[in-house]
C-alpha cells in the first residue's frame, strides 16, 4: 500500500500499461509536449517517446476515430478528452462508431479502447466546461463506463478499462485528481460492473460515484457521530449497472438517497431511484430522494455556481428528511 | 464554377496498353456481377425480401472494379453505406452478401447489418458505414495503425477509404485529412463522385466543386480520373496506393461517375432532369466496356453471353442462398453487445423486470 | 376538424408559419428539391422559393450552428435533423451552444429556434439508424424538448415551439408520420411543459410517449374488453416535464408501467419511474415496471430487431404483472 | 514547411500614411488599456480575485485595436475565450468587465460568463465561446441572417469572426466556411496566429501550416498581416469586410502575433524554448509601436506617461467597481434559463424534492 493522488495514481497506471503492452499507446490533446492540461500524462512523452504518447490537433472528433481505427487493427488506444465537455464533438464516433461495430459487424472487429475524460463542475469554468454528462454514455449500450471515486479504484479499473477488449468511457472528475488514498501496490485489476460498498451501515443508503462518494463518506462520517449508521454505495461502474448490490443493501436499510453532481432530471439518479422502486420496492420505508444539481447552465459566478451544486449539507437535510419520512426513531439527535 | 468537364477518356482501346485478354474479361465479368447483383437485389427490395435502407452501386461499376483491381490483399477498405459491390468484388461470396440483405444469419455478419454494414476481417473490408464521414476517421486510424507497427515500402499495407462527393462537405473529411496529412499516413482517400448527394449536385454542396484539389488545405494532393473506366481508376489507384506505401504520402483520388437510378431503392429521383438522367444512361460503363472489349476483339458476343449468364447464374445462386438460409434466432440477441464480459450486463428483454429478483 | 396524418399535419403547420412570420425558415438537408427525405418539407420550396427553405450541404454541425447564429439576430430557423442519430454530429451546438446561450450570456440574446427531428426504430435500419436518444436532450436545461404522438399534437406543438424564444427539439418518429388522426382547424397553439391523460381509467396507469402512446392506447382498450380500465398519460414535453399530471394519475390507479421506445438503463422511463416513486410512494400498491428497449445496437435482421424493440405484448404481460403484484382483483379475466 | 517569415513588417514610420495624430494616439491608448488591464486582470486572479479561466491577450494588443478599428458599428462580433480585449475596445466599460471577471452582478453577463464569456447584444459585441470552433457556424450564421434580410452594398452589416491558429483543425472551421464560401455569406474570418495552441506549434497541429492558404478548399481568398501592428491590421480588415460587404465574398485574415504569457494566467509555460520567448518579447507590439508614435513625433515621452497613467486610473477604477460590487444572489439561480416561460420548468435547489408535494 502508499498513499497516492488520484492524479498519480492514474499516471502510474499509465505508465505499467505502456510498459507492459507496447500495443497501448496515448492520444490526445496536450497530453506530450504540455504533460496534459491536468498533467495526467506528466512525463510519459519523455519516457515513452512520442510514438507512444500522442499528441493531437484540436480535432476530437479526427483522433477519436483515429483511435477507434486502430483499435480495429488490433492497437489499443488511450484517448484523453481533455474534459468531458469536449467529448460532444467526438460523440458520433464514440457512440454511432465505437460502441456499435462489435454488435453491427456481427461480432467480427473488436474495438478495444479507453476514452480518460474529466467532468464535473465546482471549478467556475462556467456552463460550457463544468458538465457532467456521463449519464448519457451510461444510455449506450457497447460502451462500458466506470467513474471511480479514489485512487484505488482509479489504478485498478484503467487497468482494466485498457485491458477490456471493449470500449471504455473512463470517467475523472476536475475536484478529485488531488484526493488521497491507499493504493494496493503491484498489478491490480479491477472489476468492470462491480459496485462496492464503500462504507457499511445499517439505517439509510446513499448511492454515488465519482466524486461524490467522497462526500457521502464525510456525511456519513458525520451521521455516525449522532448514532446514524449510513451505509455508502459507490457504484463505480455506471454501465454495467451493478443493481444487485444496490438493492442488496436497500433491502437491509430501507431507505435511500441518491447523490450526484449530475442534473437532476434524467440524470444517473433517476436509473438508481426507478432501479431501487422496482428491485427494493417492499422494503423502503420512505421515498427515494434524489440530491443534485440544479437546472440551469452552470454560472460562473461562485455564489451561484455554488448554489446549484449539491453538497454535503444538502446530502445532510435530505438525510436527514428521509429518516424523518420513515419514522425513523434511532439515532442520538435523529 | 466547378471544372465540369470529365478527365481525358482513357481512349476506346484498351489492348495497346498491354493488358492481358484474361484480366479484361476478368473485370468485365466482375462489372457485370456488380451489375447484377444490383439489379437483382433491387427486385428482392421490391418483394420485399429486404429492407431497411437499400442503396445501389449501380453506374459506379467500372469504380468498383478498378478500384478493388488496385487494392491488395493486405490492404485495408473502408467504404459507405454504399457497399454491396465493394464487398463481392474484394471477394465476399455473393450468397453471404445478399442473405446479409436479406437478413439471414448466413448473411456476412449474421443479418445484423443488413445493406449498410457488410463487413470481413479477414478481407480487410472493415466495412459499410451509414453515417455519412463517419468511417474517414476509422479509416485514418487504420492508416496510423500500420504506420504505428510497420515500415513504409513497395510492399507496405495501406489504406483505401471510400466516400462519396457530398460527404467532402462533413467536418469528419477535414479532421481526418489534416491528420493524416499531418502524420504523413498510408491511406488514399477515394471520392466517389456520383454527381449528386442524394438530390443535392456538387456545386450546390461543395464551395471547391472540383473535390480532388480540396486536399489544397493539408498540401495532400489529388487526382481525378474517369470512373467509368475500370483501367483508369485502376492505375490512378495503384499510382496512389504506392506513393502511401513507399512515402507515406497521402492523397485523394476522385472518381467521375453518374448514379444511374435513386439515391437509394425506394427513390423515384424525380428531382433529376431528362437531360442528366439521358446524360447518366449515356455513361453507363458497362456496355461501354463491353464495346471496348468487343471492339478490340478482347471479347466476342457469345463469350460477352456467357459471362452474362455466368453471372446471372451466381446472382441466382446467391438469392436462393439467401433464401433458404434461417434466420438469426432471437435468442441471440445479446451476442454481440460485449467482447469482454463483465458482471452485470444487461440480458433483458423487452417487458423483463430489470432484476431478476423483482 | 379534419383529418390529417401527422406527416400532413406537419407539413400544414410550417406552411402557415412560413406564412405568418416572415422570419420563419426552413433549413436542412434536402428538405428543398428533394422535398425532405420523408417528405414533412414537400411543396414548400415551391412556394416559399429557396430564401425560405434552404437546402444545406451535408454539414449538421455548421447549418445547425448557422440556425443559431441565425437566430441569435432574430431570425427563426426550423432546422432539420434528417434522423435524430445524426444529431450527434450537431450537438456540440445544440448543446454547448443554443441551449446554454442565453443563460450563459446572462439573458442578453435568446435563440428561438426549433430541430425537427425524426427517432425510432422499427423500420430494418440498423444500429446506426434506429436511435431513440431524446433522454439526452431531456437532461439539458436550457433546451425544450417536446415528442408528440398524434397530429392535433403534432400541429399544436410545432406551432408552439416556432413561437417559442428558446431552442426546441421536436421529436418526431419514422413509425408515426402515416398516422391519422383529427386536427382541430385553425390556428393551434399547444403548451408547452403539458402532459395530457390520453385516456381515462382507473386501474392502472401507462406512461408513454411520441410513437409509444399509440401502442399504449390500443393496449387500453384491449384490456377495457377484459374489464381493466387503463389510464394512459402521454408525456408530450419531455423537458420540462409535467411531473403533476403523472403523480396525479398514479394517485389514483395506484399502479404505473412506463412504456417507451428508449433502452432501459437511464431512458426517459427512468425519470419517470424515479418521479413517481417520490411523488407517489404511499400511493403505490406495486414496483413502478417499465417496457423498454433491449440494451444491445439494434440489428436489422427483423426477427432480432422485433425482439429487442418493445411492443403492445410486452407492455399487455407487464401491466398483468403488475396487476397481480398488487393483488388487483378486478377485471374480467384479471 | 511551413512559409515561417512574417509578413513585410509594414515600416516603422507611420505619419506618410497620413495618419492623423489623433487617431495613432488612441489606437496606442487602447493597446495600453488592453494591456495593462490584462496585467491587472493577472494579478487578481494571482489574488484569487477571479476564478476559473483565464486567457489574456498579451501579445495581442495590436492585432485586437486594429481588428476594432475596421469593425464598423453595425457589425457583428464573433470571438473566443481570450476576449477582454476585444469586450473593452469593442466598448464594454472595463469596469463591467473585471466585475465580469470577478463574478459579480454588476458583471457585463451578471456574472454568469466569466472571462471566457463575454457579451453585449447592444455592442453587436456576440459572445466568447469557449468550445474551440464552437463560434464559427453561429458566427457564420449571424452573416446568414445579414444575407436574409438586407441587400449587400457599401454600408451593408457584415460579421467579424476571431479563432485562433489551432481552431482551423477543427470540423466546425471546415463545415463553416463551405457554407459561407458556397452561400457567399459576409463574413470575415480572422484566424488570430499567436503560434501556439496551448503548447502546439502551428506546424505540429495544421498540415497546411500557412493558415491563410486554407481558405482554398472553399475558393475563399485568405491574407496574411503583421499582427503586431495595429494600422496593417486595421486596413486588411477593412479592405476584407469591404468585400463581404459589397460583394458578398467571405474571406480569411490571418495576424501573426505572438503570445507573451501562457495559454492561461495559471499555464508557466515551461514547454517553450528560451529562444521563442525572447522573440515573442521582442515582438511585443505595445512598446514597438509606441516607439513608432516617439520616432515620428506623434507622442512624446510626458504624453506616452500620461497616457499610461490615464490607462492605469481606468484600470484601478474598474477593479474598484468590481470589488464593490455585490455578487450575484442565489436567489436569482433560474432567472435565465428559459426565455419564454413554460409550465414545470425546474427550479428546484440541491436536496428540494421533485415536486412540492412529494
Ligand atoms: C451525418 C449524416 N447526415 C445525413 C445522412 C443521410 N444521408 C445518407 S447518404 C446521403 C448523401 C451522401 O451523398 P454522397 O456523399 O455523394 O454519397 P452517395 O450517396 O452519392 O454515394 C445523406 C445525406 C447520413 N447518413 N449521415
Ligand atoms: C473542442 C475543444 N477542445 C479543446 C479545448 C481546450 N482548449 C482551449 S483553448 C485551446 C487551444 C486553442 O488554441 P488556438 O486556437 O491557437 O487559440 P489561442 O488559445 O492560441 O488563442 C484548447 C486546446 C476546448 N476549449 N474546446
Ligand atoms: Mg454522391
Ligand atoms: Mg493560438
Amino acid at each position: 500500500m502508499t498513499e497516492l493522488s488520484y492524479r498519480q495514481a492514474l499516471n502510474d497506471t499509465l505508465r505499467a500499461e505502456l510498459t507492459r503492452d507496447e500495443n497501448v499507446y496515448l492520444i490526445g490533446e496536450e497530453i506530450g509536449v504540455f504533460e496534459g492540461s491536468y498533467k495526467i500524462t506528466a512525463g510519459l512523452l519523455a519516457e515513452f517517446g512520442p510514438k507512444r504518447v500522442v499528441d493531437t490537433p484540436i480535432s476530437e472528433e479526427g483522433f477519436t476515430g483515429v483511435a477507434i481505427g486502430s483499435a480495429m487493427l488490433g492497437l489499443r488506444p488511450v484517448v484523453e478528452i481533455m474534459t468531458l465537455n469536449f467529448s460532444l464533438i467526438a460523440i458520433d464516433q464514440i457512440v454511432n462508431h465505437a460502441a456499435k461495430m462489435y454488435g453491427m459487424f456481427g461480432g467480427q472487429v473488436r474495438v478495444p479502447m479507453v476514452i480518460r475524460t474529466p467532468g464535473g463542475g465546482g471549478q467556475q469554468l462556467a456552463a460550457t466546461h463544468s458538465q457532467n454528462l456521463e449519464v448519457w454514455y451510461a444510455h449506450i449500450p457497447g460502451l462500458k463506463v466506470v467513474a471511480p471515486s479514489n485512487p484505488a479504484d482509479a489504478k485498478a479499473l484503467l487497468t482494466a478499462a485498457i485491458r477490456d477488449d471493449d470500449p471504455v468511457l473512463f470517467l475523472e472528475n476536475l475536484a478529485l485528481y488531488n484526493a488521497k488514498g491507499e493504493v494496493p501496490d503491484g498489478e491490480q485489476v479491477g472489476e468492470i460492473g462491480k459496485a462496492a460498498v464503500a462504507r457499511e451501515g445499517s439505517d439509510i443508503t446513499v448511492v454515488s460515484y465519482s466524486r461524490g462518494v467522497v462526500t457521502a463518506l464525510d456525511v456519513a462520517e458525520q451521521f455516525a457521530s449522532d448514532g446514524v449508521s449510513v451505509e455508502v454505495v459507490d457504484l463505480r461502474s455506471l454501465r454495467p449497472l451493478d443493481r444487485d448490490t444496490v438493492c442488496e443493501s436497500v433491502r437491509k436499510t430501507s431507505r435511500a438517497v441518491i447523490f450526484e453532481d449530475d442534473l437532476l432530471s434524467y440524470g444517473i439518479g433517476a436509473e438508481i431511484s426507478a432501479t431501487i422502486g422496482e428491485g427494493a420496492f417492499d422494503w423502503l420505508d420512505a421515498p427515494v430522494r434524489r440530491v443534485a444539481a440544479a437546472e440551469v447552465p452552470l454560472p460562473y459566478s461562485k455564489p451561484l455556481e455554488s448554489a446549484a451544486m449539491p453538497d454535503a449539507a444538502a446530502l445532510s437535510k435530505v438525510i436527514r428528511e428521509t429518516l424523518a419520512a420513515s419514522g425513523f426513531t434511532g439515532g442520538r439527535r435523529g | 464554377m466547378a471544372d465540369t468537364r470529365r478527365p481525358a477518356k482513357s481512349g476506346t482501346t484498351v489492348k495497346r496498353k498491354g493488358e492481358s485478354a484474361d484480366v479484361l474479361r476478368g473485370y468485365y465479368e466482375q462489372m457485370v456481377l456488380v451489375r447484377e447483383f444490383e439489379l437483382r437485389a433491387s427486385e428482392m427490395y421490391a418483394r420485399a425480401k429486404i429492407g431497411g435502407y437499400c442503396h445501389l452501386n449501380l453506374g459506379e461499376e467500372a469504380t468498383v472494379v478498378g478500384l478493388m483491381a488496385a487494392l491488395q490483399e493486405r490492404d485495408y477498405l473502408f467504404t459507405t453505406y454504399r457497399d454491396h459491390g465493394y464487398a463481392i468484388i474484394r471477394g465476399m461470396d455473393p450468397g453471404a452478401v445478399m442473405a446479409e440483405l436479406f437478413g439471414k444469419s448466413t448473411g456476412v455478419v449474421g443479418g445484423r447489418g443488413g445493406s449498410m454494414h457488410m463487413f470481413d476481417y479477414a478481407l480487410r473490408m472493415m466495412g459499410g458505414y451509414g453515417i455519412v464521414g463517419g468511417q474517414i476517421p476509422p479509416a485514418t486510424g487504420a492508416a496510423f495503425a500500420i504506420n504505428y507497427r510497420s515500415e513504409a515500402g513497395k510492399d507496405a499495407e495501406a489504406v483505401m477509404c471510400l466516400l462519396g462527393d457530398a460527404t467532402t462537405n462533413i467536418g469528419a473529411f477535414h479532421e481526418s485529412l489534416n491528420l493524416a496529412g499531418l502524420w504523413k499516413l498510408p491511406i488514399v482517400y477515394v471520392i466517389v463522385n456520383n454527381r449528386l448527394g442524394m438530390g443535392t449536385p456538387v456545386e450546390r454542396a461543395s464551395a471547391e466543386p472540383d473535390l480532388y484539389k480540396r486536399g489544397c488545405a493539408y498540401r495532400i494532393p489529388g487526382v481525378r480520373v474517369d470512373g467509368d473506366d475500370p483501367i483508369a481508376v485502376r492505375d490512378a489507384a495503384l499510382a496512389a496506393l504506392e506513393k502511401a506505401r513507399v512515402e507515406r504520402q497521402p492523397a485523394i483520388l476522385e472518381t467521375m461517375s453518374f448514379r444511374l437510378k435513386g439515391h437509394s431503392v425506394v427513390d423515384p429521383a424525380r428531382y433529376r432532369s431528362t437531360a442528366d438522367n439521358e446524360e447518366a444512361q449515356e455513361n453507363d460503363p458497362v456496355p461501354a466496356f463491353r464495346n471496348r472489349l468487343l471492339n478490340d476483339g478482347v471479347l466476342d458476343a457469345a463469350a460477352a453471353e456467357a459471362i452474362h449468364d455466368a453471372v446471372e447464374a451466381r446472382v441466382t445462386a446467391a438469392v436462393d442462398f439467401a433464401d433458404s438460409s434461417p434466420d438469426p434466432s432471437p435468442d441471440d440477441l445479446f451476442d454481440f453487445v460485449y467482447a469482454t464480459p463483465v458482471a452485470n450486463a444487461s440480458r433483458a428483454y423487452p417487458g423483463d423486470p430489470v432484476m431478476a429478483t423483482s
